[in-house]
């Protein structure tokens, strides 16, 4: 494993804290999630982020107005860390009117184009190609914007990968590729996929900067990603992160997931990201459990006056829908 | 079932010929999303049935060079949308292989995917691409929509040498129908009667035949008597049992899943108004997808494709049942 | 010429706008293959002229990326070919982005690219792909065929917000023609009557003008009056000029490069017959490319796509001049 | 650089003037043919493999029957070397019905499938999965082939590469991927197109044996080919081997390569392979200058039968192309 910038002495509270609450609003989104898509509510596809909310919580927890996401087919994470409006995203799925694609996106293409999420993509690896062209577009502008893609072990094996980190390379971008190695595309194994399960290892033959972090312990994966950001902003760019991750479940919500091993399985729980976050909050800030309980309903209200928001929301008239594809 | 016959197609093929085998995402332990592959790993080994990374551009490369070399792949691609990925193998490679080597150079590649709209997967899942694939001469276009075609036709996309876009629908994987006993094998380029009828012919394929057959059966009890043609295979096009159909009843209603323009039904179009200009009392209607991608809502996703009241309104247009006729329906 | 008009248009593009930039293989110090980027890189500097590695996927895929992100990418891709390679990124990327994102993320991408035959060059690097793009909305598709065409239109496509597939031809770059002075921009979906004529229409576009437009004066000398229209964009396509031109003429021929099956010209030949359809006296005649890769000798090569004696011949077909009176010629 | 294996201790005479043969018949054919091309004869792209001679002949001469070869669009070296007819070959540059492809391919699409040469490719990239579906295919026969595709530096950029060879590798195919880095792809060059050179690098990210040679010795191409080849058979392969060279001309006959260094191309001359390839086989083989001017003698006259027999052979007439062409 490659070397891992060093810890600052203490993380601050508000840190502690934004960590913590990113990490547990994925995990309420995805969990009540899951229970509307099995109502019937939710149709198409839904990808679970349960057991990699580490990743995207300390990734984007580094980043900053002005900079850019791009994201995967498993984007509901991203979405949430990067800030977006949960009511918004809720209404998305429920493919309605008020969701940010108005209903014609889905889960697997939530995007905040005005907010720099590039959005979500259901062709897996190709956001790697857009936000290296995002950060191509910052660097013309003039910008000091850093462009992040969320990748996976399933789209490094794709030819996107190299192909389009190369050229971001040779362009020195301010571009950080995040590979989210939960070690499965659907049920076929990172070891079946490739001879060298350390996926990082595979930006060094183009050199590329490349670490390797726990994906499943936000405050290491906040701290890598913020050493990487500062790197990028200096000109230094791109570099590659992979951050080592297990689902929770199946590959989406129809999926059991047997495939997984109980073992495994177990091993990654006992890490929990999110319970990761909890701890590092309650242990180095010193606050309480009432505080915790505190935090946690108010970001269960949110989830629930969001469900209850879009329910309330209509869909799309087909008049809308004729006058919205006119000039196609 | 659909998927069924798909299988048993495979199945059989591989046991009679060694140098079959199939590769893609997820088709051997757990045989393929739509289940089309289980068992076969079980049967012939982890040789003959592989999965493979997410890489979709190498796997139908692979396919095309393991062909060239002899052997017959199978390369199963899980949505048509990701064979964009796969584009330069097929275009630049495996339709132009023959004729750049004047005739030497086969290429016995089979790609199954499966295109279409189902169930709000939007617009990166639900595309109908045949006609990319139609337009590049050297390749062959098959879309079965019944497993008795899916079997007869994929047996004989093994059997023959040229690259084969076997075109399968998502919805269509469940739907059940008769598979004749025993060696059972549908060349390229014969169309079939799915309904015969005498006063228009509708032309139709995958998806839409059911569609169209629910739509000629509502439209009998108006006292329209149309046609239901399936060419079965895109490329080659049977064109004279279309023109035998057309000599018939006059009258055109072609529906295709895939968006309007430049379509395959565009050019069939084309290629009766050349053929029987003389012969057609109305317009050639064509009833398809709406030239957008299809949107992940539910309501305007079906509003995106062909369903069967747009079919038998243009069939009524064709027979110029006047507005009022129509309206009273 | 007409690759100093498109670079004429680049150039006071990118004057007038610091977020448009150009990235392809050695565009910028060699000044591309055609020349069409010679001196960009003197006056804009190596971070808005850029070469790339061969890497035509990984190409498309950026600008796309830094389209979305708000610049205004021109991507050059040396063959149309092998835009194949980047055909995920044009047709699941680029082409959705605007419907899957309810209308906020907007794509003003350009790729500049060629096809066509030309020389010998062989089935890799002569083909006619317009069909593929024009199937998959959200692409705009242009191919200008005269040089104040091609410089009136990329500045078109490099001030308004959806992806364009602007495809040159091979043939054309070296040919002459008059461009208007000053700010010459040329709105998408216009058609151009590049000959007026009332006897019959003959719609063509890119390398197939010229050819058009020679048949048509040598028809002249026979007495045949013939149109000559050239779409510009095909999509958007101006249906109403072509319409209007069917309606005085009542005869169409319509000639592309690309091959027959598939090609755009079916789609036009089938609006036509579906919108005019009791204004035709004669089938629509479509002159196109045979149904095969282009063979590398240059004599096969010459009888794969349409020469000026196959247009005349359509045209008195389409006049119902007897086989006599043609053979006559 | 990665370790190369030992030269044994006497390479045989027949060995060396083997090798000597073949890089000579390159070195004629392209001198020859590039004339041919200036007479107006050959029409299309030609690209001369002069001053890489060493690759195709070290690599070739460890190859034996049985064995597959892809090529590039630089492939009349390879072609030759693999023990091509240049009679056919010639034919087939001047489009005539005697060709490899009967007129219909060119330059750039010779093949000779029955005898295991997949052609040499239009689409810089696209032999490497065509030759590792040719290692999938004889793998799956049970055959010991081996396959060899001849890439580029310029190759090595785009997605297949990596994707490709990744598939090899997961299935330990017999496959030998030789990137001939000639430093340019036509007027970039490599440093323009990667931050890491060493193109060998890149194999070792995914677990693939990697090895650089000196393209311009022959004898040294040999014998690393030969040791790969050897692994490949005992089921240990894929093997990347990057072999470093250089053009003595531009990308193809039209362009005259004024961007090539002249300091650099004159020191790539003084290590021409086909001298080398010559001074191996009198210094090692005690051969004389009779001998070696008999040799070259006998190639030249081969090439100018091929000239002759092509130039009296026929075109395809237009009734065998519409009968060939019937059925598409
Ligand atoms: C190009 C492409 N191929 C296949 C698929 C189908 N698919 C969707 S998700 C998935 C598995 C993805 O695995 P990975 O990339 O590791 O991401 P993870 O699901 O583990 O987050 C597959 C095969 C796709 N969406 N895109
Ligand atoms: C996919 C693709 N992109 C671009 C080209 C155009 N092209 C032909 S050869 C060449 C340069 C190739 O350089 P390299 O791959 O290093 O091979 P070399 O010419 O040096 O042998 C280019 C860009 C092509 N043929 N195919
Ligand atoms: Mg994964
Ligand atoms: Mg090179």
């Amino acid at each position: 494993m490659s070397a891992q910038p060093k810890r600052p002495n203490v993380p601050s509270r508000e840190l502690l804290e934004k960590l913590f609450r990113t990490a547990y609003k994925i995990r309420v989104f995805e969990t009540e999630g899951i229970k509307l898509y099995r109502q019937g509510l939710i149709r198409g596809y839904f990808h679970p982020y349960l057991g990699q909310e580490g990743i995207a919580t300390g990734v984007c927890a580094a980043l900053q107005e002005g900079d850019y996401i791009a994201s995967t087919h498993r984007g509901h994470g991203h979405c949430i860390a990067w800030g977006a409006d949960v009511k918004k995203m809720v209404a998305e799925l429920l493919q309605k009117e008020t969701g940010y694609c108005r209903g014609y996106g889905g889960s697997m293409h939530i995007a905040d184009i005005s907010n720099g999420n590039l959005g979500a993509n259901g062709i897996v690896g190709a956001g790697t190609p857009l936000g290296v062209g995002a950060a191509l577009a910052a660097q013309i502008k003039g910008s000091d914007a850093v462009t992040v893609t969320f990748s996976t072990d399933g789209a490094s094996n794709n030819g996107t990968f190299m192909e389009s980190l190369n050229l971001a390379a040779i362009w020195n971008l301010a571009f950080v590729l995040v590979i989210e190695n939960n070690q499965y595309a659907v049920s076929t194994t990172i070891e079946e996929s490739t001879r060298e399960p350390d996926l990082y290892k595979r930006g060094l033959g183009i050199g590329v900067e490349s670490h390797q972090v726990d994906g499943n312990d936000p405050l290491a994966v906040y701290e890598m990603t913020q050493d990487a950001v500062a790197k990028c902003r200096a000109g230094k760019g791109p570099i590659l992160i992979e951050a080592k991750t297990f689902r929770h479940m199946g590959h989406h919500v129809n999926d059991p997931g047997k495939y997984m091993p109980a073992d495994k399985l177990a091993y990654y729980k006992a890490r929990d990201p999110v319970d990761r976050a909890r701890n590092n909050l309650t242990e180095m800030s010193g606050i309480d459990a009432a505080q915790i309980e505190a935090i946690e309903s108010e970001i269960r209200k949110e989830f629930e006056d969001a469900v209850e928001f879009s329910r309330n929301s209509r869909e799309i008239t087909i008049a809308e829908f004729e006058a919205f594809t006119a000039d196609y | 079932m659909y998927r069924d016959a798909l299988r048993e197609a495979i199945d059989e093929e591989m046991a009679r010929d060694k140098t079959v085998f199939i590769i893609g995402e997820g088709i051997a332990e757990r045989g393929g999303s739509y289940k089309v592959t289980e068992g076969l790993l079980a049967k012939y080994g982890p040789k003959r049935v592989r999965d493979t990374p997410i890489a979709e551009a190498g796997m139908i490369g692979v396919g095309v060079g393991a062909a060239i070399a002899g052997a017959r792949p199978i390369v199963e691609i899980l949505y048509v949308d990701f064979a964009m990925l796969g584009m330069d193998m097929l275009v630049n490679q495996a339709a132009k292989f023959r004729l750049m080597t004047g005739g030497d150079g086969r290429v016995p590649f089979v790609m199954r995917t499966q295109g279409g709209t189902g169930g709000g997967v939007a617009a990166q899942h639900s595309q109908s691409l045949e006609a990319l694939f139609y337009h590049i001469p050297g390749l062959k276009v098959v879309m079965p929509s019944v497993p008795a075609d899916a079997k007869g036709l994929l047996k004989y996309a093994l059997r023959q040498s040229d690259p084969v876009m076997f075109l399968e629908h998502k919805h269509l994987y469940m739907t059940k129908g008769l598979v004749p006993e025993g060696e059972h094998i549908i060349e390229f380029g014969k169309a079939d009667i799915k309904r015969p009828g005498k006063d228009v012919t509708i032309i139709a394929w995958s998806n839409m035949i059911p569609r169209a057959l629910e739509a000629a059966a509502k439209l009998a009890e108006e006292g329209i008597d149309a046609e239901v043609l399936d060419p079965r295979t895109l490329v080659p096009l049977d064109k004279e049992a279309i023109l035998t159909s057309v000599a018939k009843t006059n009258r055109v209603v072609i529906v295709q899943e895939a968006v309007r323009r430049g379509g395959v039904a565009s050019d069939i179009a084309s290629i009766i108004q050349e053929e029987a200009f003389y012969q057609l009392d109305a317009p050639i209607e064509i009833v398809a997808g709406l030239n957008i991608p299809v949107p992940f809502n539910l309501e305007l996703e079906k509003a995106s494709v062909p369903q069967v009241p747009g079919i038998m309104a243009a069939v009524r247009r064709s027979l110029h049942l006047a507005p009022a006729a129509i309206a009273a329906q």
